[in-house]
């Protein structure tokens, strides 16, 4: 067939259906485990008890969430970009990780963040407004967090290039949203990762929303198809589902680093909160979706699953919200006590070299900043 | 005449441009239902529809593009950019087509577009949320540029913006959205305020405060600060950045023979030193001082617990009316070492 | 199958295969008329004498293409952009559009221009250095050369979304090569077109090369690959055969016109020449390559076509050329005699409306001319 | 020290720096098999292989954002923009990313990225490829911005660009690239040059005459002919654009007390308006007469066939002397007129 017809819709209402068998579940949302002979050689390995530490991960970066959300309504945070209902998404790619894989975030990613090991205080930093990042992406292998939409795509594909010519098995991976998908900078990083065939995963997590606008205004067909087009393979695999999303990409990390190049993964989502602590939602989103989405809730099945085979214990209950409780307090205290930073850091780290032009100023401001202190000397004086 | 906020002012000037003119189209990212993250457009899809008020895909150039390509058609975009450091993706549209196409096509084609930025600092958000590009755009020829200062001008200097067949970048002070005022709506768009005039906001003989957007609240603060010092400010509010009414500035210059000026934007390359030039230009014999500028640093906009280190505030304003007028200021001491080796 | 395996070639070296069954062709390079049932439709219409009529074309916009290159090296023009060998792409599309359909080109397009009924000095104008633009867009519906890559396509888009505002049943087409491709302003126009369905056609003219870059370092698959992941359609089609590219731009037009919203078409063609007259082949692309192409000449093939018909006659031949001649004639004669811009010209048409300070520098540069006279006049009196 | 071009200058500088840091890095349009369209890398894909020497696909943000990535990684990316008039795709990377990671991060990734871009007028060349973007880059903090004006400056800062940690535009007069000169290859980059410092080309005691990049062959042209007409004409070399070495221009200043600037790029907003701005800062007393511009106007690069009239020459440099020195000049008649009034 030459002429590629595709059966549109015909608005933007009708968003891209996320059900049913048009994508890579492992976990039904009921917690039934389905069957995929493509994709369970990937997870082969994943003992219960492996599971029941999946199922801590989500739950402790769910309570991360809350915790962060509260801290933002008591002032303690300027802001918040809740993960809420993206979980899975972000706990069974992170899990999949090695060590010196690194990862080009967005801003939404902290449950990545603290699947690489963050200090629970340099989490919330930014979003406190002490600075514009959280920790040193070199100790983590993570960047941190980007707010410019689709920017850290291209790093990763150029981390990726650097990768590729120091003959390292390592992997790029790099996470946007729905809405990044329409930015040229992630068509753009398309174009290189296939041109350049370099190990580099762009995982979207499709969470239905960009704001305040339905994934269905970006694209009128499934975001995965986007990818085949460049030449890059892809995979869409329910974001709600930490097996699945563990499966897919560690499929999508095996190709990578065995010289197959980059893949695209669609973990279709959900973003059951605001888009940050400054947004409304209710001024654009009925409750019928979220009851909908609801009933997928990544940690409910996974919780049901692990019933279903006895291994969600009373014991494993109370250590999980131990676990969680005290990651809460560990971050709660650490933003609290956050030293402020010092006024005349601003100018700190402009440049890497000496400047005099800036150096100038700094002086300046230090001496307009000391002149209070001297008017009140002078004042005394009088 | 009745009292608005700033933000409902810019909402009131869209909705009458809407009804006015059927080719009129907005465009941006959460305009519709939501009424943007500032609520500036609140209710006008509902009222107008979704091709009139128009959602879009969340690309900058795509945008910008696509403005460019309803200018062709005869269309008066109205494009909102949703935050001043989000405009950059779509610079190579504005700079190599927004603003060169009508000398492009020796003015077959004009480019009747709008570009609504909210801009400037001081309201605590992470990076990107901040920003002052202003001086990007000024340097950029084929480009009018404004920044309003007061829900009046606001509303007035929109309705003239989306009337000019050229295309003009529109910046609005976010922090001062909620600040409230008296509007006159008048009926058609011209209406006495041209889009190229300054205006002189306080009288005053002492010296000549030049700022615009933002700060212009700042400065009326520090001239009524300066005057229970006995100084008298003159305030002038820039209004136009580009092109912008040097005869008010120097009007008032060649009369207090002294000039501050004020932005957000980094000093290097800001308008500060445009105007500095030009005023140092036209007024060099009635100069008492060199020109002062009091603007942003020479950083990127740091994180917001640090914003107001880097903003000019009253207290700066002040000590840089200080060093124009020769009075004791924070770098007079140094000053005096220095000339003592 | 979820996964979207792509066998992938494994160099950049490989060029997708331009030969074959895997495009649209409705004449063979040797000829031979090919039967195609889904597209013959579309050309049922085509008579001999307009058969006669494209070659004749073709024939005039080749020479147009010679003549200007000797203007430029006589030193007539600064710079030209050949369309050598691409043809049939230029005048099968040219020729499938209506008056008010409206064209958004990049600067190869000249014989599309020539469609459009463009004045013969108008072509050259900006390669003269005379004007920025050559002609007024609104008489032939058809924007001036556009340098910036790719820029046009999103100039399309929103013209195609005030034709659907207006409820017109016109249709804007841009053109763009295969480098263009990569460019974020393609694929962010591909998103916007498809988001609002609206009537454009993305014309991508693969003539195999970006100045020395071969198509296969942009895309490792086939470049009319790429809009079916944006969710739209998508025509491979031999642009060295005019009769097709005629077919599919009528077929792509006629879903744009009845709401069918946007096609994205690639005529797989050639670049005979240079990129411009400025540009060296030599130092990248080889003999070899360019006989092949050679033998798939888009005129040659429908003067085969022609010859085996029996149109193409002593007589038609020699008033096709006849035409070129005439065509060659008034162009050049245009371009000699065009009058050079006035000095004072720089400073026309910045602004729509009066810009003071604009003209105050204008003002300046006058009195500095002037002051040349005067000198001399001082020098006389002296 | 042998002869050779300017251009060729450049290609030996990247070539000592493939040779001596196997993370130096080179991406761009063309630069492979092609050597880049001025033939700047002629040669270097062939001794140093593609993945060193790398054609990239035809996206500028594509390359940006690529380097970006390859310098989070440790390399040293040294980009090409093929033309001045193609940068504006890659702005947003550049003005948030490239300029803002060392901020960001406070100091943990560095960006020793090298942007060479072709620059300026004069060759007789369609839209967009005689542009002098350089003002959009000053106003940026976080970046270094240099001009180079010849094939010695060329070598030597292209391989101090490339060993500085922090990201430098390094601007290449694209119409000088056939200059020769002798040049020194030494085997350091940092070898007594800096990056950040102005040379004074000419002494001279009546007047300082600031400029870079392809200008300053013409202000010694301008020179020469003011000294046959008794005007001794100090010439200074910026060649850092960002930061700017105003020790050397102020002290030059206080010795003349006339200052002439001269750049291709429009004046309003232009590298002009902050070196006229900071020298009467700290030159006030020592000022005979208002700093004056000598620049391209505020219009979009003209059609090459009028470009000679946009760009500054000798004779309008020399007017601009004439009017620094308050000698008879293309506008004292109307000025003379003006005061009248
Ligand atoms: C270049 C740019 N444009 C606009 C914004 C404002 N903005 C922040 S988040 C967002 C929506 C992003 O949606 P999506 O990519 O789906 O990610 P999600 O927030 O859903 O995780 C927008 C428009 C931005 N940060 N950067
Ligand atoms: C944004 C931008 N980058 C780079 C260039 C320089 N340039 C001019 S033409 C060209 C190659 C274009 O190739 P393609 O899109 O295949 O079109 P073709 O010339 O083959 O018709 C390049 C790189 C440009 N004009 N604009
Ligand atoms: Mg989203
Ligand atoms: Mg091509």
């Amino acid at each position: 067939m030459l002429v590629d017809e595709l059966s549109l819709s015909t608005g933007h209402d009708d968003l891209p259906d996320s059900e049913g068998d048009n994508f890579i579940q492992l976990i039904a949302p009921d917690g039934r485990r389905r069957e995929n002979v493509e994709f369970d050689p990937w997870v082969l390995d994943v003992s219960d008890e492996q599971l029941a530490s999946l199922y801590q991960d989500m739950v402790v970066i769910r309570r991360i969430d809350t915790e962060a959300t509260y801290l933002q309504r008591q002032g303690e945070l300027a802001l918040w970009p809740p993960l809420l209902g993206q979980e899975a998404a972000q706990i069974g790619s992170g899990r999949a990780l090695r060590e010196d894989d690194f990862v080009f975030p967005s801003y939404r990613e902290n449950g990545v963040a603290y699947c690489r090991g963050v200090n629970l205080g340099d989490i919330v930093r930014v979003w406190r407004g002490n600075a514009h990042s959280g920790w040193d992406p070199y100790e983590l292998n993570m960047a941190t967090p980007q707010v410019i939409i689709g920017a850290q795509s291209l790093h990763a594909t150029g981390y990726a290039m650097g990768i590729k010519n120091d003959d390292s098995d390592a992997v790029a991976l790099t996470y946007f949203g729905d809405g990044a998908t329409s930015q040229g900078d992630v068509n753009e990083a398309m174009v290189f990762a296939a041109s350049f065939q370099v190990p580099v995963i762009f995982f979207c997590q499709n969470n239905q929303w960009a704001i305040s606008e339905p994934v269905g205004l970006q694209a009128r067909v499934h975001i995965s198809s986007r990818a085949p087009g460049f030449g890059i393979p892809s995979i869409r695999v329910d974001g709600n589902d930490v097996l699945a999303v563990l499966a897919a990409t560690r499929m999508a990390m095996h190709r990578a680093r065995t010289g197959g190049g980059p893949t695209f993964i669609e973990a279709v989502t959900y973003r059951m909160g605001p888009h940050t602590t400054a947004d409304d939602p209710t001024r654009y989103r009925d409750k019928a979706e979220m009851d909908q989405w609801a009933a997928k809730d990544p940690i409910s099945r996974l919780e049901a699953l692990l019933k279903s085979r006895g291994v969600l214990t009373p014991e494993l209950e109370l250590s999980v919200t131990a676990k969680a409780d005290a990651v809460a307090r560990e971050m709660r205290e650490a933003c609290i006590n956050m030293p402020a930073p010092a006024p005349m850091d601003v100018f700190s780290h402009v440049y890497s070299e000496p400047n005099l032009a800036l150096d100038t100023q700094k002086e300046n401001y230090a001496r307009y900043l000391q002149s209070f202190a001297a008017d009140h000397v002078e004042g005394t004086n009088q | 005449m009745s009292t608005m906020t700033f933000g409902r002012a810019i909402n009131a000037g869209l909705r009458k441009a809407l009804e006015d003119d059927p080719k009129v189209i907005l465009l941006g990212e959460d305009i519709g239902k939501l009424g943007g993250v500032f609520r500036v457009t609140d209710g006008l899809q509902k009222d107008f529809g979704s091709h009139r008020v128009v959602d879009t895909p969340l690309a900058e150039a795509g945008i910008m593009g696509c403005a460019v390509g309803l200018a062709y058609r005869g269309y008066r975009p109205v494009v909102e950019i949703q935050f001043d450091g989000f405009i950059y993706p779509a610079f190579d549209q504005i700079v190599c087509q927004v603003a060169k196409l009508h000398y492009r096509t020796q003015g077959k084609v004009t480019m009747p577009i709008t570009i609504r930025v909210p801009f400037g600092g001081g309201i605590g958000s992470p990076e990107h949320h901040s920003e002052s590009p202003e001086a990007y755009f000024t340097h950029t020829s084929g480009l009018r540029v404004v920044a309003v200062s007061n829900p009046q001008d606001a509303y007035s200097m929109l309705r003239q913006a989306i009337a000019s067949n050229d295309p003009v970048l529109y910046f609005e002070p976010k922090r001062r959205y909620h600040i409230k005022g008296e509007v006159t709506e008048h009926p058609e768009p011209g209406n006495g305020l041209a889009l190229g005039s300054a205006q002189v906001v306080t009288r005053g003989g002492d010296i000549t405060l030049v700022t615009y957007g933002p700060l212009v609240r700042t400065a009326l603060d520090a001239a009524t600060a300066a005057a229970d010092d006995g100084v008298s400010v003159e305030v002038i509010d820039l209004r136009s950045l580009s092109p912008i009414d040097f005869d008010t500035v120097e009007t008032s210059v060649r009369k207090t023979g002294r000039l501050v000026i004020a932005h957000e934007a980094s000093q290097s390359g800001g308008l500060g030193a445009e105007i500095a030039t030009t005023i140092t230009e036209r007024c060099f014999n009635y100069l008492e001082a060199p020109p002062v500028r009091i603007t942003g640093f020479d950083i990127p906009y740091p994180p917001s617990k640090l914003e107001s280190h880097h903003l000019p505030d009253l207290d700066r304003i002040l000590d840089g009316v200080d060093r124009a007028l020769g009075r004791q200021n924070s770098l007079s001491a140094w000053e005096r070492d220095r000339d003592d080796h």
